[in-house]
């Protein structure tokens, strides 16, 4: 197999994760790279100009489940688009302004599915994966809210009959 | 014996809450565990009555009525907020 | 400016670009990157079925023009999309199978106007960008033909009226 | 003097073909040029009468009728195939 989905709390590296998909096989022509950082200032789901300073985002998941649901994603995405090969990583614990949180990277012939499959892997995995966001940051904690626009950008994905 | 997880905002407001339900009555269902904790926890209860929170035994996703045996792992999961 | 327009022979690294991006500033929540390799078969336009064995592509260009163009694309995708940073890099000569074609980078606070726009830089890129494709395999030389895929994919974007 | 260029499978097609136009006669149009090829160059000239064939001016797409000026620069562009 050459999909990778793994649940960490070290950092990883784009770079090698490139060259992984990179030198799977000779048919690879696109190769799209999803990464989220950590941003300095969140807003809340609810009121999108009230702007929080972040100090750290805290990420917890249930491990067991979580790694089930991320290999189901995966499957998914390769049932419906020509794919070489997915990693999918995504990191837990505490993380500070411009770490990395996710990694989604899509391997394909040509370009279209591998946009497409990178981007469905996202909205599935911000609404179905089980990760929680605690913010700490003014001297507060507080624990995100789901926002809608990820449940309709997931919902998107069952609604098309043809991509 | 029951196992009880609860995560995200509902981990803190578990702090003080049993973390399993040590012998199991026949029937038990997580609303009525969820009932169960009403009076000592009334707070948590108030949070696991939302429509937006879920229920999981051994990590699948099931409904609010569904028998719990002996060993299973019942988790309260709200809203996620991965990525 | 945050942008970047390069058409050169040298290779890139993925890595060096991508820390620029994620260095521009704290908003940068998503970063969404393409690559373009070169695969070991190429099919002609016509013939999706008979792959001929590639063993150099030679990339051609008109200078000064191209990088107009380019300059003109990321242009028009910053006007349409709200984006921290675009760095578009593509390189000329003779490159061989699983050698770097083309680069696309988009750094955004959210991570839907990162993937929109990294698919309507790669579209316009494929259509109007003055680079030509000729093909070395199989002891033959050929001119690649434009693809009609790649057109209706970027013509898309000008019947599109939300995105 | 007009400079000329050619691109892509044009190119090859052009090896013999003239790089630039001397002395330019008035009213002068990239059709022109392409009709002046015919005779020494038909294999060239049937190529640049495909329809997908552009036709730029100082590096900006003009039309097939555009005036051309000393000191233009003439390209032909077949179907672009970049990235």
């Amino acid at each position: 197999m050459n999909d990778l989905v793994c649940v960490q709390a070290d950092d990883f590296s784009l770079s090698d994760e490139y060259q992984r998909l990179r030198n799977i096989n000779g048919q690879v022509g696109a190769i799209v790279t999803f990464c989220g950082l950590v941003r300095d200032f969140e807003s809340s789901a609810g009121e999108p100009k009230s702007k929080k300073l972040v100090n750290y985002l805290t990420l917890q998941h249930y491990p067991g489940m979580t790694e089930t649901l991320l290999d189901d994603i995966v499957m998914q995405a390769k049932a419906r688009w020509d794919l070489v090969a997915v990693t999918v990583i995504h990191r837990i614990g505490n993380l500070a302004p411009n770490d990395q949180i996710v990694f989604v990277g899509v391997a394909s012939e040509h370009r279209k599915e591998a946009f497409d499959a990178a981007q469905f892997l996202m909205d599935y995995l911000k609404t179905k994966a089980t990760f929680w966001k605690k913010l700490t940051g003014e001297g507060a904690e507080q624990w995100l809210d789901a926002k809608s626009s990820d449940s309709d950008a997931a919902a998107k994905w069952s609604e098309d009959s043809h991509d | 014996m029951i196992n009880l997880l609860f995560f995200g905002r509902l981990g803190d407001l578990a702090k003080d809450a049993p973390t399993c339900i040590a012998s199991l009555e026949p029937d038990t269902t997580p609303l009525g565990i969820r009932q169960m904790m009403k009076a000592d926890h009334p707070e948590l209860s108030k949070a696991l009555s939302e429509p937006q929170v879920l229920v999981s035994v051994n990590k699948m996703i099931v409904k609010w009525d569904e028998p719990l045996f002996e060993g299973d792992e019942l988790a309260f999961l709200p809203p996620v907020t991965g990525g």
